[in-house]
């Protein structure tokens, strides 16, 4: 019974903006985030949903 | 349900009414689904019924009555304390009746169905159910599997409740004994190992493995060795178990540590080395298309989706640690991915606590972990309980918390603490790292004096090199 | 320091060596300066001599002693429960001497001189400090104000710490009374009141305000009156205290509740109708330049500024809750602002505790308080201690969890605890609140089982209308 660790290499960003993510069916490991160290927050995730979709895959 | 074998329809069938199949159940049902749920034991499952309710209950009055000795010398006398082995059992069974009477309650008003017996695939999308007296067969749409885990069996142990015990007669037995083997130094063996002595048993761990709870910080793995030699608790560790012999009325069981072979005797042994996944041949699982993958475990995806995809399972049938908060997670992923929701399973932190005497918890990266990963930029800081003003007028110092974190960000990657009340203390550690927190983050937020919360932003401050309560240390 | 009026420099001045004082001190001389500390009585000021770490272990200990009925039902039995009246109070007393010297030694380790006296300015820059047998006077380039406060006097009341009481001599008297009259139905009145109703004295709590501890969310006032009723001690409200005569061994105090005016009867009353600043005239405040604003505090900036810039105030005398954690907070942004540093006051939240039997926190706003903000835009959701699993496997089943958050985004405002143990379940709130974190966010960490802390995501399900462990309600 090992707590299970951080995942490296995913965006960083909380539980709920990780939920919006799925909602908005944005791919969250693909948007650059504002936030404080490169943190995605709810509004980069808006504005990633509201380009084309190419543009949020690039 | 019908007799014989009529056939009957699910919208949602889920397997197991243990905490991940009673919460599914009753998420699935609030998302609109029509939900079945079939259980061949109890509701509630391990966790309720033999697992975790009845062993904190049991841990619970276990410590209360082990603090009267010190409790005098502080000012709060008492004579004559013993235990009432019947009405503590009966507080301990009164918890377990409370629970799992909400949760039938919660089914229900959840109109969740609930059928009685043992679930078997028969092919892709169907069921048999064998009751006492009856079979029947149920079509589903969508099926989620909560069947859990049993007790590892150990080679020549024949568990006869008697003198070989398991984790549930430890939990339920109206007497104080004399004495009693443990056979596992896991959290379990730990957990209620240390309950019955502090009821007044003498106990005596055995562990294969060099060291007692495996996995957790080696630091905090000292401190339980201690405390538990304090309390008289003998532990063995890197012990081969060869046999047991039952001889009227005790046991003797034969050990072999390195080339020596020894015999221990007591009154009785209880075996507690592991648990295994409910995933026997009974269930069928080949009918369904579903094939177990390592460790006896299914495979899932991000969704809990099995290989059949309207097949998903959860809790201590898929990979990760076995434990409750666990199933009830990925009980809500499944029922929102079997509902066609946007969902997946990606907390990042499982946390996990030992309750032991000090308790244990932990969250995220443990500091080897952490260093193995991160090399230098690593920071590691800790605050003791005994400079914490809450854990002294609690009488009761012994214990730390740390903290390991990044370097260069600040960011936090795992909180170890050892020490009364670890297990309400982590939460704040897993909130922590889910959103990123760092370590100046936990050190500017005001934690309200005297709590033992506090420990954390005290940390902080170690990591930043600027502690209020301790003189300066870094690692 | 030496004798008669010899002028010494001192880089950095802390005045008051109590919590805010004593952290100041530490944090300057961990930023390089050179710190001299002078206090005129104990250091560790009110909250380690006489407030919150002594009341802290009599409450402690009171509860640990009121529980032993229920526990001998529960299984732990023990016979001629009684306490040790001496003994408690060496307990309460030896958790003040520990800590106390444990802050003696960190003001040593970080080479803060320590000066034992009174402290008054005699110009923009300067202080006199009177001790008993000389004066010195000490010129200071930056100057902490950290002076804490007094219990406030009540009219008609003069403490003799024979029959008329202050809460000190509640806290460390070696005796338990027959009967005790408590005038302030605050927290502190509520703390200490309730703590000696546990230890087996009949208190009677008297409030002038309409309800106890104004500014709790109402119905957290209710619980607590209904749980002090079940214990006995009578509370009265809207009451005004007239006067007070001792007779023999007794008090009789006069109490007008509307027009009628009644006397009641005890052995002796304790007065604990709140606290005020230590700006007296002594402090000659004026000659430095600093003003008394409103509520008799002195004003800051955001930098704890005073209208002198090289005096800086925090604790108890500047505007805000007079609590401990919230002086510890100041201390250091008022050490890093006298040091140049940027830094700033912001603080979204402080937390609250009231140490009462079940206890009280709060961290936010209150419910009235976020619609008064807000309008419709709030959710308030709740989960009650009754359907946690440690809560009932504790015993401790009354209370609840309340959070409020807006609507449109989520995120949290404010969290209301009542129940066991909330004084450490409320710095995850804290947290929560200063990260800015959302409901979804707390619904969505995963919490470990069974713990107290599950309530937090309960509740936050609650909030999303998809409760798991109590039927759909919400608010
Ligand atoms: C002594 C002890 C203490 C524990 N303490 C803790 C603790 O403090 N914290 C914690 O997090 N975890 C604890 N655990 C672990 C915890 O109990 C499990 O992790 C948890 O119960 C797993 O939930 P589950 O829903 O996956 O399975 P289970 O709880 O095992 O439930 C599975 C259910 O499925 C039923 N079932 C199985 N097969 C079938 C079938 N074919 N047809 C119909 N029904 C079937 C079973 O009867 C059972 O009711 C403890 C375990 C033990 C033994
Ligand atoms: C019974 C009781 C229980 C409490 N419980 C809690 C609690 O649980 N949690 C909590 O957060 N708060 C609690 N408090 C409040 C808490 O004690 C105060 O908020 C806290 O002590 C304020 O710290 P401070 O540094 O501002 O002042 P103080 O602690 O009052 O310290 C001021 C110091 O300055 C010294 N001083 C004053 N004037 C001079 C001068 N001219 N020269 C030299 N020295 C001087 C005083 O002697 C004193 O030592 C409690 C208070 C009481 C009375």
């Amino acid at each position: 019974n090992q707590p299970v660790s951080a995942r490296g290499g995913r965006a960083l960003a909380t539980p709920a903006v990780r939920r919006l993510a799925r909602e908005l069916g944005v791919d969250i490991n693909m948007v650059t985030g504002t936030g404080p160290d490169g943190r995605v927050i709810a509004d980069d995730l808006r504005a990633a949903a509201s380009q084309p979709p190419s543009d949020t895959t690039i | 349900m019908v007799v014989g074998e009529f056939t009957e329809q699910a919208d949602l069938l889920v397997i197991g009414g243990g905490p991940g199949g009673y919460s599914a159940a009753i998420r699935a049902s609030q998302l609109g689904r029509n939900v079945t749920l079939v259980e061949r034991g109890d509701i509630g499952g391990v966790c309720l019924n033999v697992g975790c309710i009845p062993s904190k209950a049991l841990i619970e009055l276990s410590s209360r009555f082990h603090e009267l000795d010190g409790l005098a010398k502080r000012g709060v006398v008492t004579e004559d304390a013993h235990i009432d082995p019947v009405a503590l059992v009966q507080t301990v069974t009164a918890s377990v009746e409370r629970l799992t009477s909400g949760v039938r309650q919660l089914l229900k008003a959840a109109d969740v169905q609930i059928v009685q017996g043992e679930a078997s695939f028969v092919g892709p999308n169907e069921v048999r159910v064998r009751a006492s007296h009856e079979t029947s067969r149920i079509k589903f749409k969508d099926c989620i599997l909560a069947t859990g885990s049993s007790p590892r069996e150990l080679e020549g142990f024949v568990v006869d409740h008697q003198h070989i015990l398991d984790s549930t007669d430890l939990l339920f037995a109206p007497v104080v004994r004399r004495d009693l083997i443990v056979i596992g130094g896991g959290y379990i063996g730990i957990e209620l190992g240390s309950a019955h002595a502090r009821l007044g048993t003498k106990v005596t761990i055995l562990e294969m493995a060099p060291e007692i709870l495996m996995g957790v910080e080696p630091e905090i793995q000292r401190t339980l060795r201690s405390v538990l030699k304090q309390m008289g608790v003998e532990v063995h560790t890197g012990i081969k178990v060869k046999g047991v012999k039952t001889t009227g009325d005790a046991v003797v069981v034969e050990i072999q540590a390195g080339s020596t072979v020894e015999q221990i005797r007591a009154g009785a042994v209880a075996v507690m080395v592991g648990r295994v996944p409910n995933l026997g041949d009974d269930l069928a699982l080949g009918t369904a298309g579903v094939g177990i993958g390592p460790e006896g475990r299914l495979v899932v995806d991000e969704q809990m989706r099995t290989a059949n995809p309207h097949v998903f399972a959860i809790g201590d049938i898929v990979a990760g640690p076995m434990l409750a908060h666990k199933a009830y997670y990925e009980a809500k992923v499944a029922a929102e991915a079997a509902t066609g929701r946007p969902t997946g399973n990606d907390a990042t932190v499982i946390p996990a606590v030992i309750f032991s005497e000090p308790e244990v918890a932990s969250a995220g990266l443990g500091e080897q972990e952490a260093r193995d990963r991160f090399g230098d930029d690593v920071v590691v800081a800790r605050f003791p309980y005994r400079a914490n003003g809450r854990a002294i007028v609690l009488g009761a110092a012994v214990g730390e918390l740390k903290v390991v974190a990044a370097k260069a960000t600040g960011r936090l990657l795992g909180v170890h603490i050892v020490g009364i009340d670890a297990s309400n203390l982590i939460s704040e550690a897993a909130l922590a790292i889910e959103l990123g927190a760092t370590i100046d983050d936990l050190a500017l937020t005001i934690h309200p004096h005297p709590t033992l919360s506090e420990m954390y932003p005290e940390a902080a401050e170690v990591a930043q090199g600027m502690p209020t309560h301790i003189a300066t240390q870094r690692g």
